[in-house]
């Protein structure tokens, strides 16, 4: 007995020389709300707590309560970075239950704003990046970059962020001979200004705070499951684009290569981001070349297209900036969902932050967070509970009840 | 007053709105020639800018933020979901719209708003607590 | 001009001409950015709100010590400055020297990190050791600088002895002597951190601790911890500008008598030192970590000051 | 090399230091403002003359909008929009319109409702 009260001292002790550092839910590095329980030592981290569910909204039950066009809309309002990508795949699932081909012009369409969609993105994510290094120029450069695609995207449907691009058998903002000039001139301008982008975050200062920093090497990517471009940073080289062609990227295999970097380290995954641009710069000239002819939607009214849909299932993948993003759509066949299951790319992305954190300091966080792009609002869902590593894993009051509530979010 | 300082708070919004209040600092928009100023304190705030229909896990933080900012205070819906909820509405975890939990004291409607309506909002709220 | 009288306008004079500094930072800085950024004016709108807020004091601070610093840290701040621009007025050494005024200034950035660490905010906490450690960094090469010019010039610590020191040398100090242009380097290389601004800003990273040992004072508090800022990087710029290249002598005699123009003068150059120091590394640096920063200021600034002092004991 | 990259950066920030500033100086100065175009989806307006009543566009409204009125006429709660527009693309009369009104801002949202 006295042998146990002695253990309990020095774990009292170590509690006692470590500060617990709560990471949000609401911290200006962070544009959502995650919280991360950050116990460190000093500057160095030594353990990381994640708790998420802060924007859970309920998207999936709500979605099964309503009828499959007011559904797009709804889960495009999963996320306004990459709310095509949702679509995009929320509608493919739709489109194979009910057997409705989409014509080459809108499948090339729905490609064109996926791939800006994708550069928006990742110029976005650039920027934060520069942010939360505290390099306050870059970030407005950057962002003022990223207008350029936001106009594009006005112009071409109307909104900045959410396109509603998508609809049941095709696309519903058809590209004039005018626009099309319009992007590719705006595709030459950001092509320029990606580079410029580039050189900046190979400067020494900014170098110094993102290289051999949050590594996650080959195996821990594979054994972890991550995806999108923080699998790519560290050399895994999967990408939804060639594994699984969807949309118009059958035939446009040859137009873009991707991109893998070794190090598995912060500026690996921007350098991925990065050069990705590019790719999608020249995914978007090749579309711009080659773009059929025909209409873009079919010419019944929704409510037809609806009725057509039978009872069934779907599995759907796209690959969205940060990932692959997954969904399961069951019908009931009467225009409503039996079940809309999605499983996003931040969500894979996001357990292998506690290899990358640990070790590192307290200067470090936001930019290794930032470094998966992690954006929440379709993510936070679950609870993690991390216990002390090198400890046998214990389930104490605190959690039994996390995962209570866990249980309870899901009903 | 001269120099509304902004703090955004995100009760589970899409991000759309979120994006968009950050480009409005931007040099294209530039937010703080109006003197206006992200801060990530809510000590430091005048103006709280709240994004998102307010899930259930939100809502205690959004009360105490609304608490730890000092008087004299403005609260600004931006977005429709902060705004009425829409289309969020119906959820069990979500227990907004914002004017639900506290006095909102101006609504930016739009799914995102463009950032100068959501400079316009600011300004609004801000002329109208403080003429 | 009579010490007294100097003495007595310069706090206001000071107030005023550093919060202009600041809004003039802030704008070159939104210009540098393609913006148009605040109006010139904007740190006095900012004030006058934050003196009109409520005050909150957390309950997990304590009180007094929270409350009472940064009205400590602002009026120690002030006074040093005042020192300065009224020994620069009167063109007298009675009130205070060098130290005096470099220990001031030190000691408002102190009351501001007890304040804040007082809070009871885990990141205040911080923020505390970070500006500890970031402190130990340049206020010992920064001291040492200035320990070489006093051995250099005349030997005096008194601010209008240095400075008439240039005059009848004809040159400002930093040109008359390598050990002088060494200690002048070293200055200029502390003042980033000094006044805690990219890259050097760690103690009040925004993305990482939020604003560190500020993070809850608001209102007046938070409106005196930023006049305290204000008034000791106007002042590490004056200083600077008067200590180390006193530029107006290079204009000659009737410029000198002036003391309107002169005092001008330096105030332009302050301004210019400002640019180069303060607004230009927070524009296009990105933020260091603590450790990097560390190492930067242990080789270079006190590689410098240090050769500076043995130049200058030697002679050179 | 790393200094010249710094360099770089320095060269470009004092540039645009001597440039016209890029920001576009809305409410400021009059007029000036990010152009809108053509297909912008703004505030509603809604031609009641025109309208049947067949009520699909509450069918599709992912907001919840619209409901109906006794005359089995659309009436609009602005303050639910999301500005899909999906309404306006059903209405077979072409009632409903999106005007290129982009500022929705107001002190309070029964302003908002549109019959
Ligand atoms: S996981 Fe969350 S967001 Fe998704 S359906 Fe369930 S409750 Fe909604
Ligand atoms: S969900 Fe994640 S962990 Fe599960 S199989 Fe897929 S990738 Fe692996
Ligand atoms: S990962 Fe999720 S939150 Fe992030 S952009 Fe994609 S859908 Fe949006
Ligand atoms: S409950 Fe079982 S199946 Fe579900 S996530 Fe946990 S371990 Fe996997
Ligand atoms: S536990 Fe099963 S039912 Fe519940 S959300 Fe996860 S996969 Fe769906
Ligand atoms: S209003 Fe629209 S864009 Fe804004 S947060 Fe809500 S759903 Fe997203
Ligand atoms: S769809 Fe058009 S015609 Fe039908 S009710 Fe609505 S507004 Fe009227
Ligand atoms: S634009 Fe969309 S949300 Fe607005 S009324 Fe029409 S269908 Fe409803």
């Amino acid at each position: 007995m006295v042998v146990k009260r002695s253990t309990e001292r020095t774990e009292k002790e170590v509690e006692y020389t470590r500060l617990r550092i709560p990471f949000g839910p609401v911290h200006p590095a962070l544009k959502e709300p995650v919280l991360l329980r950050i116990s460190v030592r000093g500057e160095e981290i030594i353990d990381v707590d994640m708790t998420l569910g802060h924007v859970h909204r309920g998207i999936e039950s709500l979605a099964e309560g309503r009828n499959l066009i007011q559904t797009l809309y709804l889960i495009e309002r999963i996320c306004g970075i990459c709310s095509h990508s949702h679509t995009t795949c929320f509608i493919q699932a739709l489109e194979e239950i009910g057997s409705i081909i989409p014509s080459e012009r809108a499948l090339y369409l729905r490609t064109l704003i996926f791939e800006m969609e994708r550069i928006h993105s990742h110029l976005l994510l650039l920027g934060v990046m520069a942010y939360e290094i505290g390099f306050d120029t870059l970030f407005m450069f950057t962002w003022h970059v990223r207008e350029k695609i936001l106009d594009l995207f006005e112009k071409i449907t109307g909104n900045r962020i959410h396109h509603a691009m998508n609809t049941i058998g095709g696309v519903r903002w058809d590209l004039t001979s005018q626009m099309a000039g319009e992007v590719k001139a705006y595709m030459r301008e950001i092509e320029k200004s990606t580079k410029y982008i580039h050189s900046a975050f190979t400067d020494g200062t900014v170098e110094k705070r993102i290289c051999n920093l949050g590594v996650l090497d080959y195996n821990d990517a594979i054994k972890l499951c991550v995806v999108g471009p923080t699998a790519r940073g560290s050399g895994v080289n999967i990408d939804v684009r060639k594994d699984h062609p969807y949309a118009a990227y059958d035939e446009l295999k040859g137009d873009f290569s991707v991109i893998t970097r070794k190090d598995g380290d912060v500026y690996a995954r921007t350098e991925v981001r990065i050069f990705e641009v590019f790719e999608s710069i020249n995914i978007i000239k090749a579309i711009l070349d080659r773009l059929p002819n025909g209409s873009i939607r079919p010419e019944e009214n929704v409510f037809r297209i609806m009725k057509r849909i039978p009872e069934g299932e779907a599995v759907s993948l796209v690959e969205a900036p940060r990932g692959e993003l997954l969904y399961f759509v069951k019908t009931d066949g009467k225009g409503g969902l039996i079940r809309l299951k999605v499983r996003t790319p931040t969500f894979s992305n996001l357990l292998s932050l506690k290899r990358m954190l640990v070790g590192c300091e307290i200067a470090d966080i936001p930019v290794i967070v930032a470094s998966i792009d992690p954006c929440l609002s379709c993510t936070n869902r679950v609870t993690i509970i991390n216990q002390e590593k090198g400890k046998s894993k214990v389930i104490d009051m605190d959690s039994l009840r996390r995962m209570v509530r866990r249980k309870w979010m899901r009903r | 007053m001269k120099s509304p300082w902004i703090f955004h708070l995100n009760t589970g919004s899409c991000n759309g709105c979120d994006i968009e209040i950050v480009a409005a600092f931007t040099p294209r928009y530039d937010l703080e020639r109006f003197g206006c100023l992200l801060v990530g304190s809510p000590r430091h705030a005048d103006v709280l800018l709240v994004t998102g229909p307010v899930t259930r896990q939100m809502l205690p933080r959004l009360i105490r933020v609304y608490e730890q900012i000092p008087e004299p205070k403005v609260v600004v819906a931006v977005g429709t979901c902060a705004s009425s909820g829409s289309p969020f509405l119906g959820s069990e975890m979500v227990e907004g719209p914002v004017d639900r939990i506290i006095p909102v004291d101006a609504y930016i409607v739009g799914c995102p708003p463009r950032p100068e309506a959501i400079a316009r909002g600011i300004i609004m709220a801000v002329m109208s607590k403080f003429r | 001009m009579d010490a007294a009288i100097a003495f007595l306008i310069s706090p206001p004079a000071v107030l005023l001409i550093s919060l202009l500094f600041e809004g003039i930072d802030r704008k070159i800085h939104a210009r540098m950015q393609k913006r148009i950024g605040p109006p010139v004016t904007q740190p006095f709108y900012d004030l006058i709100k934050l003196f009109s807020k409520e005050r909150i004091v957390p309950i997990t601070a304590s009180a007094r010590v929270f409350e009472t610093m940064p009205m400590i840290a602002a009026a120690v701040s002030l006074l040093g400055a005042s020192i300065l621009l009224s020994n620069i007025l009167s063109g007298s050494s009675v009130i205070g020297d060098l130290i005096l005024v470099m220990y001031l200034l030190a000691m408002s950035s102190v009351a501001l990190m007890i304040g804040g660490s007082a809070s009871g905010n885990p990141y205040g906490v911080v923020g505390f050791s970070r500006k500890m450690s970031m402190m130990i960094a340049y206020e010992i090469p920064m001291f040492i600088a200035i320990i070489s010019v006093a051995f250099g010039s005349s030997p005096s610590l008194a601010i209008n002895n240095i400075i008439r020191f240039q005059i009848s040398l004809g040159l400002p100090l930093a040109a008359s002597r390598p050990s002088m242009a060494l200690a002048a380097a070293t200055f200029l290389l502390c003042m980033p951190a000094a006044a805690s601004v990219v890259p050097f800003d760690i103690p009040e990273a925004k993305t990482e601790i939020i604003y560190g040992f500020l993070i809850e004072y608001g209102g007046p508090y938070l409106a005196l911890a930023k006049i305290a800022k204000a008034v000791s990087n106007f002042a590490l710029t004056l200083l600077a500008s008067a200590v180390f290249l006193y530029v107006p002598l290079l204009l000659g005699e009737n410029v000198l008598l002036n003391l309107g123009i002169s005092l001008s003068l330096c105030l332009i150059e302050s301004l210019l030192i400002m640019f180069v120091t303060i607004t230009v590394p927070r524009t296009v640096l990105a933020r260091l970590k603590i450790g990097q920063a560390f190492k930067f200021y242990w080789m270079l600034p006190l590689i410098l000051s240090i050769s500076s002092i043995i130049l200058s004991s030697v002679g050179l | 090399m790393r200094a010249l990259r710094v360099g770089k950066m320095l060269r470009d920030t004092l540039r645009s230091l001597f440039r016209r500033p890029v920001t576009v100086e809305y409410m400021t100065k009059p007029g000036s403002m990010v152009p809108l175009p053509e297909r912008f989806r703004g505030k509603l307006t809604y031609d009641k003359s025109a309208c049947i009543g067949c009520l699909l566009c509450i069918r599709v409204c992912p907001g919840g909008v619209i409901t109906s009125t006794e005359e089995r006429k659309a009436s609009f709660n602005i303050s639910r929009c999301i500005f899909c527009g999906q309404c306006v693309e059903i209405c077979p009369k072409g009632a409903i319109k999106m005007s290129s009104q982009f500022e929705v801002v107001t002190y309070d949202k029964n302003g908002l409702l549109i019959k």
